[in-house]
């Protein structure tokens, strides 16, 4: 397949109707308008439903209904609308209703900037919601693994019947460039049937309900840990993570998404000065990798675990709890739509190396 | 013998878990006729709301969706739009629809989603017990209006049909009541129209039906009644306020 | 190994992005790698408007460009404000046409191209940024005119095939701006 | 006039009285000499042959338990 | 002072106008409706302002507009609907504005049970809406706890100008305990008056602006290393936690709100069995007593920490994270409004030391 | 020579953002003048929206508060609430107000809630590039109705100044544009009137301004104004909704 | 050491909640620790409502009463629902009036109080729940009948003073339900 | 006629013409001349003495750097 130029929000929304998705419903923000732009001309195109709604929650309230309804849906927001979107993620969860969520990370808190960030991190992957939930979250660092996760997006959120988030920051949403279609399109004629979706009893069955409400505590208690079993599954069996020159590495970086190139960058840097660096990058940061990363911090030559953010500081948390001790912990990061420089990231290695 | 009235099939076989007398009951019932006299049961979807009708979910007998609070209009046009040949209704008290779920509803009518929309006022918030509504009257006590709404402070009630009348997308609202066996026909006939005009995709039907909450007026269930027909009919006058079919 | 990272800065409405992706487009169809990141937002309304090129035949690290190899400055404000930010060795093109200074910096190679009096004399100014590319892809040397040329014809077809030679002018016309 | 008769689903009745309020013949009452499982005094009618059918009672039923047949 | 017997959510709603609060805006929800509803008489008797607003979103947003005119302000809701104020709260983070928010968690995911829980630990302690920002989270652990709080929660929020959360179980708001109201009633007037509130300029100054919008990433990240350094010194100076019985224990529970209780009791039945064990409660869950903890777990009589919460399972990270692998750490809770008993709690310790 | 017109005190001394053209700018001056003619900059604290207007909060010369996106009316309450000898305005856009920010001006409407709002009608997202707003024109092209704004698919243009008129909290409620002097002038004494009956206590306030944007419409400026008097007036006609003071 | 765990339940509408509530604000009055905790929500609708009470002179320790020491069952749900909670050698004590069974338990101690027949001949069939509380105060002996008569004092003034010796009378005649 | 006088602060002059388009005696055009700070063409006058002072391009300015003076 020949390489296509592609602006990152416009490989994301044709990432989703190649993955047989033929419903979207969202609501305009910076940076990811280009989403809702070019799903308003493909979508019907490709016979697919598109709608711009009133606001975030109606459009996860619609996704809401629209994955009820049997169909694989997406929306997409950034920061603020995804804020706004938090209850009715908890109810899709509530309700075991599959849907991809995209999340173009603008810089906060409140209305913050439009410039790429990361500060929602722990918000995909705590829930910013109500209750015990848990979303599956793609942390792609390019378009390319964006374009070829999105498919398994929809797959994955079908398989469990939860929510998927991509989440992203600014910059891959904004930037251009080239991908491939690796995959062959899915087309929605060949998907499995939903046998639980509402779509009429046609008097051939008791009616289906889709529903988070389990009002007597020991109905909830056992609604809550058949959801439990279900996340322990998807922990068992969907985390993903890349690994680049940790073996016999004396630093770590930790860091997902733009962050993580930036990490290489100043890997690169310390190789310079002779220090063997590596990056540990999580491409699920739900299911965190938690293991995989305290193979590799717990490695004889590891000297210290570096996390790098475009935030303050948010999965330095699960940077801990993966490394759980073994190997010192610091953290580097900027937030806002600043963006740490490579040098800034080899500074806090040394430092971290007591340097 | 013939029988001349039974319950319908379009109700499920269980008991409800609506207080003594309110009128709630009546409202279900005249939807699940519609869509059992329709012929419509086996290819409707339901939206239940949050308010005491939350488990409507479990009474009517066609698939269900439950809602956010305030978000059933939400929730009915993504699945209208998946299912443009589903009858798609929503369910919705007066604290779902006219106030947190204000914005939906009225853009529900404004894309003239071809949904019908039962609203059931019965001026507070039944559910979590007896709070101040958007649709409370003026001097009305409310647990969160101890000394009765002051219009002062809190408004006059909103009256949703008139407020949606001005859409364009709206094709059929009427505000009716149960409050005697001849209402409760004329709600019927309403809520069946309704319907009918949903079938034919005319755009966004929605009847409002003042309905009684006893338990929280502190009334009688038949007391309940006459509060309403004294005191909310004058305030939420019955009638026709938008219907496109008489529309030049 | 070529690793470049150029920045392509001027007012809206100049054709700022639109350079930047027809090199990235060009660099693409020479199998190389690329990014290309915009500025975006409000900025854009009157401020300056600009993006972030990176072309290299290894991976590409980051999108972001801190430190241009190049920079193509299409008005005074870009100069200012990325002229200090050029790598030490690297590459200014400045639109002489509506840039009024010199580049100040002494480690930099510089090219002045008077895109407006180009295309004016071309008789079309919509080409004036493909004079500025030109003069790029002369200084740098990695892009092949023919790519362009050949994209070029992609895009103006039938009716409007005669554009093809009159961008391809332009470009030259820009080249030969390095030249001098 | 017409000849009915109403069956009442005692064990749902919730005795809210709205049937005996419309009742053009005030034949129903609540059986204060009976609590249903529910707790509640149920409706019930004792000069049945009064009935005329109307389906008044079974209009105003918000429990749909009330079964109205006519000659 | 004489005990009274006070239903939890009156006693919270009392403390707060106690505490010098004379503004509230809310919208009900089970199981804190008796908040609004008390507030709705009291209110207007203290001279203050009672507002029922349209939902949760219009709440907070008319928080926001009270604190940045200056109030003592507070709102209080239950699990969904603090969901619903995530923007709301992220906004008064990024505007810097103080405020009390309380909420009384019931069972979730969406809908879950009106019964209590604390599936939002997550949400309130991580932020569920967009961005890098804290707040201050009370979790106490009964009705005088909460009152004996009240006033300081609005004074830090206040002082460092944040919101402060009160995150309570529904046992606490539903529940009656006697209380005695210790501290001295506030008196609005005697509050230090807000020079960056928006009071209108009367001519004499420049305008004020109530603003969370820092357009170039610059800017925004100077912002957020503010509200960070900010942190910093809520980290430095409001940590609050209670040790019981944990010197020389063989098993450190933790635990917060009415597990807490519930440990106590657990720790009673290993007693009885010839297990000592005490309990860590964190009094407020943000920022987090890590090093507290850790000095706890730390000792060499402590052979496992087991977190008890009604969830399934989120305070746990936070534990891991204090402890940072110097002991195992394990987790035993209920969810959607059953409580774990005491029991349970004790044979979860059990396991914890391999019996 | 004496000085008839000048920049209003009530505008900081700074330079917009806007585009050339965009009548947001004169907007602006008229509350400033308003405010600045009332004598009560001082004594005021307006709400910028999340739209183009977001940075109105440097601009006017007065406290003011930038509300999250739709909010305005409910962050303005908390303002007027906890202040209510202040005068406070809202300024807000299409978008911001009558889509996501539907239910929070409608609940201020309800509750008359004193203050003022200036509702910037100019039927497209500005900000963020020109996608479909709910005031959007049938037919008229947005980056998210690539082919115009379908009716079947979108519904029609909500007309917010019919829609609240309906409601009882509302005290006057005016539709102008800027579109020439004269209409300007017709805005200002419409902004001024409203402010007046804030100042008096006497409800809810809202005036309607039809604005272009020249950007987002693909049009010079002044053929912004020319589409805008040819399109958008005939949609929403210009004049008074709602008049307290006319009622009996 | 005191520690009372109680559950009290019955119908909505028959004093369950004030029977807990009065219970406690009489142990409060003696100084003893003590809780109490609703059941709420759409339960309370013509299902069983409940209260646990924990009376204790030590801490309490937790507010949920998992398996009471003593039991209130004010109608048959109740005695069904919460009969086999009960810890062996607790008390049960049954609203005989409107409880057709027996309870079935004998590891326990039982007390039948006709609440109804009681109040009714008293003439005032609110006092029923006090007669409950009367036999509770009897079989349990830790709360004075002296606290609850002074709180009624405080309750009842001025014109309805009279109910205070209604209430002492219904008090007295559950309590006697004990005795026999 | 009165005679009037404008005054333009031409550095914030964004050149979208309003007033240009309003003035009933077409004396005002953008200065093609001159490109200002911005990047644009600002406003100016030249036959000022035609002027009457009626304001109209200070109305419509949205920029509100029309300053107008009449006798
Ligand atoms: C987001 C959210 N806010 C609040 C609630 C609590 N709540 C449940 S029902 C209800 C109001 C119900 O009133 P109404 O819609 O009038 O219906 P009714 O019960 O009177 O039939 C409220 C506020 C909730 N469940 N979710
Ligand atoms: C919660 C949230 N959703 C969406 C946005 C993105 N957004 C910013 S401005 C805007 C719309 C602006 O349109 P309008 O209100 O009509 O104002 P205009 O720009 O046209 O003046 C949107 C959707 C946001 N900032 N926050
Ligand atoms: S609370 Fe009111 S609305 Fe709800 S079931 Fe009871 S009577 Fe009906
Ligand atoms: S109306 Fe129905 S529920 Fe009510 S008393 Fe009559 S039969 Fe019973
Ligand atoms: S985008 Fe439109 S509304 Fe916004 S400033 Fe520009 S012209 Fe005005
Ligand atoms: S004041 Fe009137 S006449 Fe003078 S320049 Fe302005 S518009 Fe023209």
């Amino acid at each position: 397949m020949a390489k296509e130029l592609w602006k990152g929000n416009e490989a994301i929304a044709e990432a989703a109707i190649r993955a047989g998705c033929r419903c979207y419903f969202g609501y305009p923000i910076t940076p990811q308008s280009e989403i809702p732009e070019y799903m308003s001309l493909h979508m019907p195109k490709a016979g697919g439903i598109f709608l711009q709604s009133e606001s975030e929650i109606a459009a996860i309230n619609m996704v809401y209904g629209a994955a009820g309804a049997g169909a694989r849906v997406m929306t997409s927001s950034s920061s603020p609308g995804i804020s706004l979107k938090q209850e009715g993620i908890s109810y899709m969860c509530g309700a075991e209703l599959p849907g991809v969520i995209v999340n173009v990370m603008r810089g906060g808190p409140g209305l913050g900037t439009i410039q790429p960030a990361q500060g929602d991190y722990f918000q995909a992957t705590r829930g910013g919601g109500n209750g015990d939930y848990r979303l599956i979250v793609f942390a792609p660092a390019n378009i390319q693994e964006v374009v070829d996760l999105m498919q398994e997006a929809f797959e994955l959120a079908d398989r469990y019947r939860m929510p998927v988030m991509m989440l992203l920051d600014g910059m891959i949403g904004q930037m251009m460039e080239p991908i491939e279609w690796k995959k062959p399109p899915v087309s929605p004629d060949d998907l499995p049937k939903k046998s639980w979706a509402t779509t009429g009893t046609k008097g051939e069955r008791e009616p289906n309900i889709i529903n988070s409400l389990f009002i007597s505590p020991e109905a909830c208690n056992a609604h809550n840990h058949r959801l439990e079993d279900k996340y322990r599954r998807v922990i068992a069996n969907e985390q993903r993570y890349e690994t680049n020159d940790t073996d016999g590495a004396k630093i770590i970086f930790v860091a997902y998404g733009t962050p993580a190139r930036l990490a290489r960058a100043a890997a690169g840097i310390l190789e310079k000065e002779g220090i063997k660096a590596g990056v540990f990058r999580p491409i699920t940061v739900w299911p965190y990798p938690y293991e995989a990363l305290h193979q590799v911090a717990a490695q004889e030559s590891v000297k210290a675990v570096v996390t790098v953010e475009m935030s303050t500081g948010q999965m330095v948390d699960d940077v801990r709890i993966g490394v759980n001790g073994v190997k010192p912990v610091s953290f580097v990061g900027q937030a806002g739509g600043v963006v740490p420089t490579p040098r800034e990231v080899a500074n806090a290695a040394l430092k971290a190396l007591g340097r | 013998m013939a029988i001349v009235y039974q319950r319908s099939k379009g109700l499920a076989d269980i008991e409800t878990h609506y207080c003594p007398g309110c009128t709630h009951g009546i409202i279900h019932r005249l939807v699940a006729e519609t869509l059992e006299e329709l012929g419509v049961l086996g290819n409707t979807v339901g939206v239940a709301p949050v308010g005491c009708s939350v488990f409507a979910y479990d009474y009517f007998n066609c698939d269900m969706q439950e809602a956010a609070h305030g978000r059933a209009p939400a929730v009915a046009t993504g699945i209208k739009r998946v299912l443009p040949d589903k009858v798609v209704f929503t369910y919705q008290g007066d604290g779902d629809l006219a106030a947190i779920g204000t914005g939906e509803i009225t853009h529900a009518a404004m894309r003239g989603e071809n949904i019908t929309t039962v609203f059931v006022n019965n001026a507070i918030y039944g559910m979590t017990g007896g709070q101040m509504a958007p649709t409370t009257l003026v001097g009305q006590r409310a647990t969160t209006a101890p000394l009765g709404r002051d219009k002062s402070h809190a408004g006059s009630p909103i009256r949703i049909a008139e407020m949606l009348a001005t859409i364009d997308g709206a094709a059929y609202i009427e505000r009716v009541t149960v409050t005697s066996p001849a209402n409760v026909m004329r709600a019927k006939r309403a809520i069946k129209k309704a319907f009918e005009l949903q079938i034919e995709g005319r755009g966004f039907t929605l009847i409002e039906v003042l309905s009684t909450c006893p338990t929280n007026w502190g009334l009688t269930p038949v007391k309940a009644l006459e509060w309403l027909n004294e005191n909310m009919i004058p305030v939420f006058p019955l009638g026709v306020y938008k219907d496109i079919t008489k529309e030049a | 190994m070529a690793y470049h990272e150029i920045i392509v800065a001027g007012f809206g409405g100049q054709g700022v992005m639109s350079i930047g992706t027809t090199m990235s487009e060009a660099a693409m169809a020479q199998g190389l790698n690329v990014s290309w990141l915009p500025s975006y937002g409000p900025e854009m309304r009157g401020g300056t408007a600009n993006c972030s090129v990176v072309i290299a035949d290894t991976e590409i690290i980051s999108p972001i460009v801190l430190e241009p190899s190049e920079l193509i400055a299409m008005n005074q404000p870009s100069l200012d404000k990325f002229e200090p930010t050029v790598k030490p060795g690297g590459l200014i093109l400045v639109n002489e046409s509506i840039v009024e200074r010199k580049v100040k910096r002494d480690d930099v190679r510089i090219v002045y191209v008077p895109s407006l009096e180009i295309a004016s004399e071309l008789g079309n100014m919509r080409v004036a940024n493909m004079a500025m590319l030109g003069a790029y892809i002369e200084a740098t040397k990695f892009l092949k005119f023919e790519t362009v040329v050949d994209m070029l014809r992609n895009i103006f077809t039938s009716k409007k095939a005669h554009l093809v030679e009159l961008n391809e002018v332009a470009l030259q016309r820009g080249a030969a701006c390095v030249r001098l | 006039m017409a000849k009915g008769r109403v069956t009442f689903r005692q064990d749902w009745c919730k005795g809210c009285g709205l049937c005996v309020s419309v009742c053009p013949k005030k034949i129903i009452f609540l059986d204060e000499s009976m609590t249903n499982r529910k707790g509640y005094h149920p409706a019930t009618v004792k000069e049945m042959d009064k009935c005329i059918g109307c389906a008044n009672c079974a209009r105003m039923c918000p429990d749909s338990i009330i079964t109205v047949e006519r000659e």
